[in-house]
């Protein structure tokens, strides 16, 4: 841990004097770029982050919105890229620990999980397999144990993360809005340290997330445990319900040093605490350890002495350790002591607001050429080549993945995971649906349609459930800052996503931004992931089974935008062309409709077209309905394209509605009128995926044994390193 | 009537499992913490699912050897009906109070899905509203839920006509595809698969009358018509 | 009295399948160039720290630990207790 | 070539905490009246049967197995190695 040079000046002038090795330590952590945003927070300003449902209260770690009827529910994403990098298993575990305690420290109970898991590619490269069978298990094994569902997520496969791990991990939370924790404070409050003991493990862990990998600190190693965790959240809820939590922080990087700080500066009190106080694993650890080790499991709570008895009865009840660390004053000074003698004392407003970075930025040269294409041999079976595509790990069915994980628990789970979007239900009736999508490749081609694609696809995602996107969260995860090229890449993101939200009036409730995602091979590719959060009032739109004869219909244009598509890199290993961009006018219209003529109950299933494009979409429908179907090319609306163009462009704003065809002309209607470019396209019936142009056959797939490839592909390739198709 | 909701340190089908005795079935429902001891008017006892302290050393065993396992193995002995599920069933096996273990999925994985009970045992309290061999469409979640017992158990369960649900098709290696035994008495019942998931249609993407047969069993035993 | 330190290795019984030995022997080590293994059993071990007046009843005292309090189950596993003195 | 059977206990490098052992010590052991034990700690154990030239090489090939292989993350386990011979 150690702060550059320039900050230590910068501390010393602020402070008047040399800072002891402790308050050296504790800054370090809170200066880190992973604990004070320096690099991106002047930039995270431009996020709309208000709107009507939207509750804003000093100290959250999560974002809040009201879905009525007294009711709130919180959102929060994180990722653990570097310590999943290093122990897949523990770091993706600690991730999914990490982000429940945010939804905790609210005051409101966690209700679902989501992850987004990405690694090197894995048909090659068997350490990829490793680091991803691992943490699918690391997440497993803590969220079902908790008893939260992980009810939807993703995983992708890309050269770019030879080595390395992305982990990130939402999670939502539900609760009384009269439950929600005022975080307040006064003089006099004292402050309780909740949960498992501070051992030695993880120290330089939020450090080392602002590092390379090449730097790390390997001792940054973290252990789950979420039997822990579970009694931790049991016995909150209870001390919540119970009126004796005045404010609260879990603890995650930073350990105590950010918990404390940052508590006392938002608080504007200030906090005396004795390092004595701590319960630790080991005996003999240094005060600098105890103030930035980041063990896991643990809680920040202030309460008031006449409450402290009922709080310890409850640790007592789950079994949990509860220590009261300090007391409150008023100075707004952050006073660590030993015993008797100060090791630090520092004004918190310095401590918590690093000086913020105006780093500079550059569009890379790679951009000035990505779009041209290269010619590509002629594709001379289209039946041979989807089913390749359909057996690549990036479109294989991940049933092999949350298959794993408990994801009915809590009995919400309306919508499973496995198609678009999952949907819980709620106490006051009403529905939540949420997703969270990223695409590297698009973005590394476009940083700003890249990411304004990741959100549309959230929202498209959610819609397809019926529901009205009300919030998001956005995690930016992104290379070294300090090299324009990338923060370019960086802020081109932010401007997209900032676009799309306040244009679509969605505000931003949450997020977070993770840097230095570098490998030895050098920079990661842009990899916003976004969440998007929707609610339904009425009822949501289960899949129900289709059947002979109804019809598929698509509504969107499909345009020549094959840019970052798995056509382009999977099957002609070509990075480059055209990214798909989104038109917010159409996207807006689209969204509308869809939303329309599933509250009209006038479709079984809605499913929007993405990775992979028409030919996966549809393929995908037909897989999980078990059913055949024919669909005509030539009536794709668009500009006039190339067979392979019509069936694997990723353009956004495109959904598949799929019904009974007594109602076609009740929606073409409704479409007609919203004016909306659509057309019916396909039939169901058979056992055949079929693609047609006029009278000439394109594609034709026995829908059994292609069910059984894309649901087989990824454990063959994951457990047995068997690549299902050549 | 009146039952019970043994909660351990770590059980976390617990509030499910009250929601659907409370709020579907009208049923007066009750949670015990495993260091407080039961009541005497406890109709029926009913352990959920979870992972109790972790599911460590093995699935069960330490909440096997929780104070309340004493009542609960009183109130077995007096006939009354328990039922264990998931988690809830491994006590049960670990404690005694069933035959046979619970070992790790043969896919070494948790599972989570939806598979199909097959009713063995009609005449437990759990059961008597069934028709033998009906189906019964369920979720499972676990990663230690294959059952598994020597021949000689075997043979005695069903000389005994101690088992209870069968899976309709191979799920996760159970000797004999076995989802859920009963004690010779047969009002101890545990099963793996989860009622409390299936008997709302809401979330029960097939079918929830047969899964709420389970419960409507529970009352009819108990002489109370819903 | 002294202390001691006591394996207990906790495994199937001969003629109980051990999935997890069997998976990492032919997904992971035959599927490689490592043909001289035949065979992988997986087991468990705890190791217990004890204090106890000498060899002898550090090992019964562990052995009834492990019966009394099911730390193995008798019908699928068996166990194998060694006791170490702790060198001062 | 002689068989042999190489055991090869994996557990969290000292430091490292092992909530496992904890668990059993403190909710299970020390609930009873088995107060003389002061602490457990869980391990893995894979048991290999092997036939190589001789010990030295037994033990070199399963190390190599079980690094290549990753059974196990050097970062938190540590591993150790030990080879008998089987009797005949
Ligand atoms: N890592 C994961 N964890 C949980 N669910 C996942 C994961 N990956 C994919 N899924 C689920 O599989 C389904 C398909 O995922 P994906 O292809 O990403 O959907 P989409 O293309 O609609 O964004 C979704 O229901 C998703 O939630
Ligand atoms: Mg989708």
């Amino acid at each position: 841990m150690s702060l550059e040079e320039q900050e230590l000046d910068e501390l010393k002038y602020k402070i008047g004097r040399n800072p002891t090795s402790t308050e050296l330590q504790i800054v370090a952590a809170e200066w880190s770029e992973h604990c004070s945003y320096k690099s991106s927070k002047k930039h995270l300003k431009m996020l709309p982050m208000k709107g009507p449902r939207v509750i804003n209260e000093k100290g959250y770690d999560s974002g809040v919105l009201d879905v009525g009827d007294g009711y709130v529910v919180t959102a929060h994403i994180e990722s653990h890229n570097h310590p999943s990098a290093v122990e897949p298993y523990g770091g993706a575990a600690t991730g999914v620990g990490g982000v429940i305690r945010d939804i905790l420290s609210a005051g409101t109970r966690p209700i679902a999980i989501f992850d987004g898991l990405r690694f090197g590619d894995i048909e090659k490269d068997i350490h990829a397999r490793w680091l991803f069978k691992n943490a699918v298990t690391g997440i497993a094994d803590y969220g079902n144990c908790l008893g939260i569902p992980t009810i939807g997520g993703e995983v992708e496969f890309d050269e770019c993360y030879e080595n390395y791990a992305m982990v990130d991990v939402a999670a939502i939370g539900f609760g009384k809005k009269e439950h929600l924790i005022k975080n307040h404070a006064k003089k006099g409050d004292i402050v309780v340290l909740m949960g498992g003991s501070t051992g030695r493990d993880g120290i330089g862990g939020s450090q080392f997330a602002s590092d390379s990998l090449e730097s790390e600190d390997r001792s940054a190693v973290q252990i789950p445990d979420p039997f822990i965790e579970k009694l931790i959240i049991e016995a909150v809820l209870q001390a919540r319900n119970d009126g004796l939590i005045h404010a609260m922080k879990d603890l995650g990087g930073g350990g105590l040093s950010c918990a404390i700080s940052e508590t006392a500066d938002a608080l504007e009190i200030g906090i005396e605490m004795d390092v004595n106080k701590v319960h630790t694993r080991e005996s003999d650890m240094h005060p600098d350890e105890i103030m930035v080790s980041e063990s896991q499991e643990r809680m920040l709570i202030v309460t008031s002495i006449a409450k402290l008895k009922k709080l310890q009865e409850i640790c007592k009840k789950f079994r949990i350790g509860c220590s009261v660390i300090g007391q409150v004053k008023s100075d707004n000074q952050v006073h660590i002591k030993k015993g008797k003698k100060t090791v630090a004392n520092l004004a918190a407003d310095i401590v918590a607001n690093a000086t913020l970075l105006d780093l500079p930025s550059k569009e890379p040269t790679y951009l000035k050429t990505i779009e041209i294409e290269k010619k590509f041999k002629p594709v001379s079976d289209y039946s041979k080549l989807l089913m390749k595509l359909i057996a690549s790990p990036n479109i294989a069915s991940k049933i092999w993945v949350y298959g794993q994980y408990d994801h009915e628990v809590g009995i919400r789970t309306v919508v499973k995971p496995g198609t678009d979007a999952s949907v819980l239900r709620l106490d006051n009736g009403k529905y939540l649906s949420a997703k969270i999508d990223g695409n590297p490749k698009q973005c590394y081609i476009n940083p700003r349609e890249g990411a304004i694609g990741c959100f549309e696809e959230a929202c498209r995602n959610v819609v397809c459930t019926g529901a009205k996107p009300i919030g998001m969260l956005d995690h930016l995860q992104f290379g070294n800052p300090k090299d324009p090229e990338i923060f370019w890449t960086f802020l081109e993101s932010l401007k997209g996503l900032t676009a799309f939200a306040k244009s679509f009036e969605i505000p931003c409730v949450g997020g977070k931004v993770s840097l230095y995602n570098e490998t030895p091979a050098g920079s990661i590719k842009p990899t916003p992931v976004i969440g998007v959060i929707g609610l339904i009032d009425k009822k949501p739109s289960v899949p129900q089974k289709i059947s002979k004869d109804d019809c598929l219909l698509i509504i969107g244009d499909t345009k020549d935008e094959l840019g970052g598509s798995e056509y382009f890199e999977y099957i002609h290993k070509f990075i480059g062309g055209k990214c798909p961009t989104v038109n917010f006018e159409d996207s807006k219209k689209h969204m509308k409709s869809v939303l329309n003529i599933i509250d009209k109950n006038l479709i079984k299933s809605a499913h929007d077209c993405s990775k992979g494009g028409l030919a996966i979409a549809v393929s995908e429908i037909c897989m999980t309905n078990q059913i055949g179907c024919k669909v005509s090319l030539d009536k794709v609306p668009g500009e006039k394209l190339d067979v392979d163009r019509i069936l694997f462009s990723e353009s956004h704003s495109r959904y598949l509605l799929s019904f009974d065809k007594k109602n076609l002309s009740k929606i073409e209607e409704l479409l007609k009128k919203n004016k909306v470019s659509f057309k019916q396209i396909g039939q169901f019936g058979d056992e055949k995926i079929q693609f047609i142009y006029g009278s000439k056959s394109i594609i034709n797939l026995d829908l059994k044994k292609t069910h059984r490839i894309w649901l087989h592909a990824l454990p063959n390739l994951v457990l047995h390193g068997k690549k299902s198709v050549q | 009537m009146k039952v019970g909701v043994v909660v351990f340190p770590g059980s976390n089908c617990d509030r499910d499992m009250y929601h659907v005795l409370t709020d579907v079935f009208n049923i007066n429902a009750e949670y015990f913490w495993h260091e407080k001891g039961l009541p005497k008017n406890i109709d029926a006892v009913i352990l959920p699912g979870g992972f109790s302290y972790g599911d460590r050393l093995r699935a069960g065993v330490i909440a096997a050897h929780s104070p309340i396992i004493n009542d609960v193995r009183k109130m077995a002995e007096k006939g009354i009906p328990v039922l264990g599920v998931c988690n809830g069933f491994q006590i049960l096996v670990e404690s005694g109070l069933l035959p046979g273990v619970l070992l790790k999925n043969e896919s070494l994985n948790f599972m989570c899905k939806w598979t199909n009970l097959i009713v063995e045992n009609n005449k437990t309290p759990f059961t008597n509203q069934f028709k033998l061999n009906e189906k019964i469409p369920i979720p499972i979640a676990n990663g230690e839920g294959r059952y598994y017992v020597d021949d000689d158990t075997m043979k005695e369960l069903k000389k005994k006509n101690q088992i209870v649900f069968r899976y309709s098709e191979v799920v996760n290696g159970s000797t004999n595809r076995i989802a859920g035994v009963c004690n010779e008495d047969g009002n101890v019942v545990g099963m793996m698969p989860h009622p409390e998931r299936a008997v709302e249609s809401d979330i029960n993407p097939v079918d929830n009358k047969p899964s709420s047969l389970i419960f409507e069993s529970l009352l009819t035993k108990m002489g109370v018509s819903k | 009295m002294a202390s001691f330190i006591v394996h207990v290795t906790i495994e199937n019984k001969p003629g109980i399948n051990d999935p997890e030995g069997d998976t990492i022997l032919n997904d992971l080590v035959l599927k490689g160039t490592h043909k001289t293994v035949s065979k992988i059993k997986a087991a468990k071990m705890l190791k217990f720290t004890i204090k106890e007046k000498d060899k002898k009843s550090a090992k019964s005292k562990v052995q009834e630990i492990c019966d009394e309090l099911r730390i193995y189950n008798p019908m699928v596993s068996k166990v194998t207790i060694d006791v170490f003195a702790v060198e001062k």
